[in-house]
């Protein structure tokens, strides 16, 4: 049943930093944040606890107004210590002080013959009411899905090609069990198939390639191979109306557990990498983990940056700041903020480059792992090379057309060019190696707003 | 009332006869005129090529009335003076450029003869109207010969579309006085006509009595003159050999 | 911290929000960066790392790409020199006769070209921008050796207002603003810009025989004469072996400043395509387009030039020039790969064919690239037109 | 055509032979609401004859005369003309002003029939013409008419001259037919030591598109006009 | 060949809009979208083809200086040239007018493409300049054919060209004045330029 997809089309960054396959105890992080801005879909946060609250893992705090049924609740038990807001009362950060042990809502518990009849309403009530639902994810628009749509197919990618990824095969190995459970879920929710996207370069595990009652899909490549929005491109791509969910590993193993073991389970490896960090390696933790504990003693000197996330779509956050609810992964960089005299022009080794350019020498050396800081390298203009965004996005979508559609703020051509088909992550290396310097993932998701209000 | 089919009919004969009444009483009243225009034009360019008419107080018909004499002739230099239907021929009348799209043995040729200031009664110059293609349109020209059709008196060129500061040079007096003098027969007596050369500011050496100074950077309009003045030297040959034997009897 | 960093923090506060020269903020700027990469870091949210490349490495490596061309052609005004006027010369002599007639031109093309693109900055209150370090290039390597001065001042300037900046600047240009240039003297003051006017002879005589004919020129009047072939023609030219096929490649040959080796295009051609500047796609169909094309006309046949065998269009007058520096600006041409095709061998078919059938033009190239810059958008529409069409039928299927 | 709507007729029964609002039927056009570099009208048949200013006078004069007269006839029959061929009477009318012209330049001043050609005939399609009929003269008194028809035709007349200004100027050094820069001294024997030297582009047609494109930019920045 | 010298003169050389700047008032304003600009150019394509051969009948038989010779030779000395402007711009407006009921009548599909353009060509002064032009340089009628039709084809490749030049410049950032009319100027000029490349060109 499995085919392999070739995917010429991309490139890889090679960055120092990779965490090495240790998983290290950090101590448990004191508090915890649910931040309603990594969900772009909530636009009116309804919140259902207040700053004393106690909640147990599982908990709901808040529900967007406009689809009041997806609860997102609390990922540990504790106290509700501050519900941080920024300009015009805008919710930010919903922090928990966590208790030592963690207690969980319980929900109801299946054995394996009892979810065979479970029905696809039960399932998803289920998935509604214990927070588990956030991780499914629709297309187009890359939001949370709503409940009562039907998705034509279930996509899910078992591997991350960003750069500094976490190893799927390596976070979650023991947990096949749960990872079945979830496949099986989720096989309730669509009429369509289930596509199970593995990595064709690199082995994979049992709980992956040898998945049950879903299609399997190879890919071949360099990043964004791993990215599900290329993969739904080459499978089974996204037109005008089609409605499609995705799931990352993390949720579907996520949802298997909340029907197993019948709590709302949190926990989660994640990965410190990135060349200002010590020792990269992972750490056990749970969704949205304050970074404090996990990156004491282990970074480095100097002027850096937390990321939740990968460097590509990651977010930046303070050294106290708080994990991204689909965030695996903490990334630490040198910040940029220096001049550098004649940098537009010296010839360099140490910088990397998709371009060879005069001086740009990082071609030379493919195996090289670089240490690249934030720095833009050069100022906004307007964009004048072409040709270069289609060779880092394996789809036959026009970049730069759909870009300039999005500014003219042009609805008809937008939709022509394929922003359905297109999620931030699908054009984080556009914006890499973007030299005109766009804010390219700002620019497709205003964009998308734009075809969700309009 | 206003859209019944009755009255639109009746308001548009209405208008026809009262649009149409009155361009036509116009047309009627102005024909004269219009046709004085027409005649004066021709002539004006006519007499350009043998003396100064851009003086304000010349007047050009009277004038040419008193020096010109005119006759058209055909391919074999014989003068007709009528159509095959009978209808007189006037050379004034005669379309160049209409004649220019038939082959050359059926055009008519009109031929000016100019007797000089004071209208002598010897024929002081022959001037010819040339026709032929420029660089990117017609051009055309009238050039004076001497009594002889050997040596060239004067020339005046016109252009419908040469480029601005290069071929349309043409129409400058300085550039039109370099024909002055020239010879259209070498020392054997054969025709050669008179060649523009390429580039301007060429050597004396190579300004005999066949060639002229070009004009920088207008090579095709110059060849375009060339060949137009080749071949219209070639159709009144015959006319001018007439002249010569009615001469020398 | 570096002194001209100190320098540059000192005089900022003139420069910033209420300071004494706050209009010229921008030219602060813009010099700034000139000297010092900015110290601008990623946002918040997006990507937190960048590519090393920006666009001014992007167009100082174009630039870089031209020196060959620029660096023969100051060798090669001087030598033309000499041949015409018959006078052997030592390699310093010729390059230092070049260097008179061409540094000049390139200064003023910069000069006039940055004044006023700082004029319009200042004016319109926008960051300047490099996209002038290229086109103040080609601008000079497009002239004649010895057009007067002040109709490169003026060119520069039309171009750089009409073509470039009421489209709002860089990047948002229709026509190549090169050619725009140049094709602005071509029709303003054609005297200067055509006919023999490739040598510099200056004030010496030149020797007999003497005629400052480009290969272009020869071809089109030997087919009008209609005796002969085009290489005889060439072969008994008075500088022998000047067109032969050898030396036009080399590019010991009249014509603009920077056109004439083929040789040192093709080096700077390699430089763009191996950095990836310049698309290899249009340089390469410009190629084939004017290669097929004379082809063509070797099958109709009809007058001498159109029996020239057809890898002589690729080394004469200014294709190749125009093929690796002109057609391939990404601003101006198509924009989407399919288009870029297109564009380029359209380009080369129709350079050989004005070449060839159009009198008054002995070179084609320059209005070829610019009659596509005008098709080019056009091309695009329905190369965009067919992505999206695809993505319609799909969904219907 | 035209965006503007129909005025609606005025009530008063008296109003000043030139009241403030009959001024502004003239001076608006002539500016704030220029046919050529407001409006987008018109453009068509003018700017082939703007290499020289002669031509260009002759053509402004030429214009106004049919604008004027068909705005008069038109307004003086509007009550008469069925709606259903209103346009074609407007044609009508329009092309028998123009044959006019043309038939007395013809006969008086036979340079100009030439040098204009065709572009005499083609003011029958000069969206100016049509556009004040159906917008204005259609629905309005004669005498307003003609003042509304005389602003748009002296709006068009000081663009298109002011086209003509340029290009003679740069294109031939002359205003006229007199050369003024070898009058101030711009010649090999004045005070420069060499000659001005035309500019060709300004002869070609694409320099009209030039200097019609800078006239409105100046011409809006200083209105303040913007189009979106 | 001196059609085909004929029609490729017509369509790049003496382009209705570069070099006699004819048909701008629609060239203008209908050329921000490339679907429109080619809808508006097709029909000016037919409405030319069929006009000018019209006019030149009329022209040959009705008009001219003893043209009606052929009803009777008494009235070979009639001269209605006169007539020339209102009898060519009623063609034109009639033959719009029937274009659209014939269209209207028997592809309706294509009356929703080409329909609401028909009525803007009776104005457009491209095809009444056509057959001025016509008549000015006395074509025979398979010249009026060709020269309508290529006339044609030179205003649709224009303005197809400029919608698509207008499409792109979307995205640019025009100075406010400019907007709009001005920068399509300067583009037509620019453009005009860029046709001078076919100038001189006959085979």
């Amino acid at each position: 049943m499995s085919q392999t997809i070739k995917l010429k089309k991309g490139f890889d960054i090679n960055l120092a930093g990779k965490a090495a396959k240790v998983v290290s105890d950090a101590p448990k992080p004191e508090t915890f944040a649910i931040k309603p801005t990594d969900f772009p879909s909530i636009t009116r946060p309804k919140l259902l606890v207040e700053q004393g609250d106690k909640v147990k893992a599982g908990t709901p705090l808040l529900y967007d107004k406009m689809a009041d049924n997806i609860l997102y609740c609390s990922p540990v038990s504790g106290e509700i210590a501050e519900i941080n807001r920024g300009d015009k009362r805008k919710l930010l950060e919903i922090r928990i002080l966590a208790d030592t042990e963690n207690q969980y809502e319980t929900f109801e518990k299946f054995s394996s013959s009892d979810l065979k009849g479970l029905s696809k309403e039960d399932a998803i009530n289920q998935m509604l009411k214990s927070g588990v639902w956030a991780n499914i994810i629709q297309r187009p628009y890359g939001i949370v899905a709503n409940p009562e749509d039907k998705p034509k197919a279930i996509f899910i990618s078992a591997f991350d090609t960003h750069p500094l990824s976490p190893d799927y095969n390596f976070i979650y190995k023991d947990q096949d069990e749960a990872f079945q459970t979830g496949l099986n879920i989720l096989k309730k929710l669509t009429t369509g198939k289930v596509h199970l996207n593995i990595s064709a370069d690199n082995e994979v595990a049992r709980m992956f390639s040898q998945a049950e009652g879903v299609q399997i899909n190879q890919f071949s490549g360099k990043h964004p191979a791993g990215n599900v929005g290329v993969q739904i491109h080459h499978l089974d791509p996204i037109n005008k109306s089609d409605v499609a969910w995705t799931v990352k590993p993390y949720g579907v193993i996520q949802i298997g557990k909340l029907f197993l073991e019948g709590k709302y389970d949190a926990s989660k490896i994640v990965a410190l990498t990135g060349s200002e960090v010590k020792e990269p390696k992972y750490y056990k933790t749970f969704t949205g983990a304050s970074i404090k504990n996990i990156i004491k003693d282990n970074i480095k000197e100097g002027h850096v940056r937390y990321i939740t996330g990968n460097p590509l779509t990651g977010e930046k956050i303070s050294d106290t700041g708080y994990l991204g609810f689909y965030d695996e992964q903490i990334t630490v960089v040198p910040e940029g903020d220096f001049e550098e005299l004649l940098g537009w022009i010296k010839p360099t080794t140490s910088k990397l480059s998709f371009y060879r350019a005069i001086g740009l020498l990082s071609f030379l050396n493919k195996k090289k792992e670089y240490v690249l800081n934030t720095n833009t390298n050069g100022e906004e203009r307007a964009f004048v090379l072409t040709g270069r965004f289609e060779e880092v996005l394996p789809m036959d979508i026009l970049p730069m057309y759909l870009f300039k559609a999005i500014m003219a703020e042009d609805f008809d051509e937008m939709e022509a060019l394929g922003i359905f088909e297109l999620v931030e992550e699908d054009v984080a290396l556009c914006e890499f190696i973007d030299t005109s310097k766009h804010e390219l993932q700002m620019i497709l998701r205003k964009g998308i707003n734009l075809m969700i209000n309009g | 009332m206003r859209q019944s089919n009755y009255y639109v009919i009746l308001f548009s004969v209405i208008l026809t006869v009262v649009l149409g009444g009155l361009l036509a009483a116009t047309s009627e009243g102005l024909a004269p005129q219009q046709k004085k225009s027409v005649e004066l034009d021709t002539k004006k360019q006519i007499l350009g090529a043998v003396m100064d008419i851009d003086d304000k107080d010349f007047d050009v018909l009277e004038v040419y009335d008193r020096v010109i004499k005119s006759e058209v002739v055909d391919f074999e230099g014989n003068v007709v003076t009528e159509d095959s239907e009978g209808n007189a021929i006037v050379a004034e009348d005669v379309n160049v450029e209409k004649q220019f799209k038939k082959s050359p043995e059926e055009r008519l040729y009109p031929v000016f003869k100019y007797f000089g200031e004071n209208a002598g009664d010897e024929v002081e110059s022959y001037i010819l109207p040339v026709y032929g293609n420029g660089l990117w349109d017609n051009i055309w020209g009238f050039i004076a010969l001497d009594t002889q059709g050997k040596e060239i008196k004067g020339a005046k060129f016109g252009h419908a579309g040469e480029t601005p500061g290069l071929g349309a040079r043409i129409t400058e007096s300085e550039v039109q006085e370099r024909y002055k003098g020239k010879e259209l027969y070498n020392e054997q007596g054969e025709l050669v006509s008179v060649q523009m050369l390429k580039g301007e500011n060429n050597p004396e050496s190579k300004l005999d009595e066949h060639h002229i100074d070009g004009m920088s950077g207008a090579t095709i309009t110059g060849t375009g003159v060339n060949e137009m003045l080749k071949k219209y030297f070639k159709y009144y040959q015959p006319y001018f050999n007439k002249q010569g034997a009615t001469a020398t009897l | 911290m570096n002194p001209i960093q100190k320098f540059f923090d000192k005089i900022e506060p003139l420069f910033e929000k209420g300071g004494k020269y706050e209009k010229y903020y921008t030219l602060y700027e813009g010099h700034r960066t000139i000297l010092f990469r900015p110290k601008l870091v990623t946002p918040s949210k997006g990507v937190q790392i960048r590519d090393a490349n920006d666009l001014k490495r992007t167009m100082i490596t174009v630039v870089i790409a031209m020196i060959p061309c620029l660096l023969f052609g100051i060798w090669n005004i001087g030598h033309q020199h000499f041949l015409a006027i018959g006078e052997t010369a030592t390699f310093m002599q010729k390059v230092g006769i070049g260097a008179i007639q061409a540094l000049p031109i390139v200064i003023v093309s910069y000069a006039v070209g940055l004044g006023t693109e700082f004029a319009i900055c200042v004016i319109r209150n926008h960051p300047v921008n490099e996209g002038y370090l290229v086109t103040g290039m080609l601008i000079a390597l497009i002239m004649p050796p010895f057009i007067p001065l002040w109709q490169v001042a003026l060119a520069t300037v039309f171009a750089v207002i009409i073509a470039k900046e009421v489209f709002g600047g860089t990047g948002m240009n229709i026509l190549n603003i090169a050619l725009t240039a140049r094709a602005f003297l071509y029709f303003a003051y054609p005297t200067d810009i055509s006919g023999s006017v490739w040598t510099y002879i200056g004030d010496a005589t030149p020797v007999d025989g003497y005629t400052g004919a480009t290969a272009l020129a020869i071809a089109y009047d030997t087919a009008l004469a209609g005796t002969g072939t085009v290489l005889e023609a060439f072969s008994n030219f008075w500088a022998e072996g000047m067109f032969s096929f050898q030396n036009m490649f080399l590019g010991a040959i009249p014509g603009s400043i920077g056109e004439t080796s083929t040789l040192c295009v093709l080096i700077g051609a390699l430089i763009l395509i191996i950095t990836g500047v310049g698309s290899w796609k249009i340089v390469l169909s410009v190629f084939l387009g004017a290669w097929l094309m004379g082809l063509g006309f070797n099958a109709i046949g009809y007058n001498a030039f159109m029996d020239l065998p057809a890898h002589y269009h690729l080394v004469m007058g200014g294709l190749a020039f125009g093929a690796v520096f002109m057609a391939t600006d990404p601003v101006s041409a198509a924009h989407t790969e399919t288009g870029k095709w297109i564009y380029g061998i359209l380009i080369g078919v129709l350079t050989v064919i004005i070449r060839v059938v159009n009198p008054a033009y002995p070179e084609g190239i320059m209005l070829a690239i610019l009659l596509m810059n005008v098709f080019a958008p056009l091309i695009d529409h329905y190369v965009v037109q067919s992505n999206k069409n695809r993505r319609l039928k799909r969904a219907t299927v | 055509m035209s965006t503007e709507t129909v005025e609606k007729p005025i009530k008063k029964e008296s109003e000043a032979l030139l009241s403030k609002r009959r001024k502004s039927l003239v001076s608006d056009p002539l500016n704030d609401d220029n046919p050529i570099t407001i409006q987008v009208l018109g453009i068509c048949s003018a700017l082939a004859v703007t290499t020289q200013m002669k031509p260009t006078m002759v053509m402004s004069i030429a214009v106004i005369f049919v604008i004027v007269f068909s705005n008069l006839s038109i307004s003086a029959m509007r009550k008469l003309i069925p709606g259903r061929v209103r346009i074609i009477v407007q044609l009508a009318v329009i092309a028998t002003l123009v044959t006019l012209v043309n038939e007395v330049l013809k006969a008086y001043a036979f340079d100009m029939y030439k040098e204009l050609s065709v572009f005499v005939g083609l003011i029958i399609t000069n969206c100016i013409i049509m556009g004040r009929l159906e917008a204005f003269a259609s629905g309005n008194k004669p005498y307003d008419s003609i003042l509304d028809g005389l602003g748009s035709g002296l709006g068009y007349a000081w663009v298109i001259l002011a086209v003509a200004f340029f290009r003679e100027l740069f294109g031939s050094g002359a205003i006229f037919g007199y050369k003024v820069f070898e009058a101030i001294g711009f010649s090999s024997e004045g005070w420069v030591g060499f000659d001005y030297q035309a500019n060709g582009i300004m002869v070609t047609p694409v320099g009209a598109f030039f200097v019609l494109g800078l006239i409105i930019w100046v011409q809006r920045n200083k209105t303040g006009y913007v189009e979106n | 060949m001196d059609l085909v010298n004929l029609g490729i003169k017509a369509i790049f050389i003496e382009n209705m809009v570069f070099a006699y700047f004819l048909g701008m008032c629609s060239f203008l304003a209908v050329s921000k979208k490339v679907s429109t600009a080619f809808g508006l150019g097709l029909a000016v394509i037919f409405v030319l083809t069929i006009t000018v051969p019209v006019n030149w009948l009329l022209q040959e038989y009705v008009l001219n200086e003893g043209a009606l010779a052929w009803i009777n030779p008494s009235l070979a000395e009639v001269d209605l040239s006169f007539l020339s402007f209102i009898m060519f711009i009623a063609v034109i407006a009639s033959m719009v007018q029937l274009v659209e009921m014939v269209i209207e009548k028997f592809s309706p599909a294509l009356y929703g493409s080409l329909g609401i353009f028909l009525p803007l060509i009776a104005v457009n002064c491209a095809i009444l300049g056509s057959s001025l032009f016509m008549a000015q340089r006395e074509y025979n009628l398979a010249e009026s054919a060709v020269y309508g039709f290529a006339s044609g084809i030179g205003w649709f490749l224009a303005i197809i060209a400029l919608a698509a030049i207008r499409e792109r410049l979307k995205y640019s950032n025009v100075p406010d004045g400019l907007k709009g009319l001005g920068i399509t100027m300067l583009i037509t000029g620019l453009m005009g330029i860029a046709f001078m490349s076919f100038m001189g060109i006959s085979i």
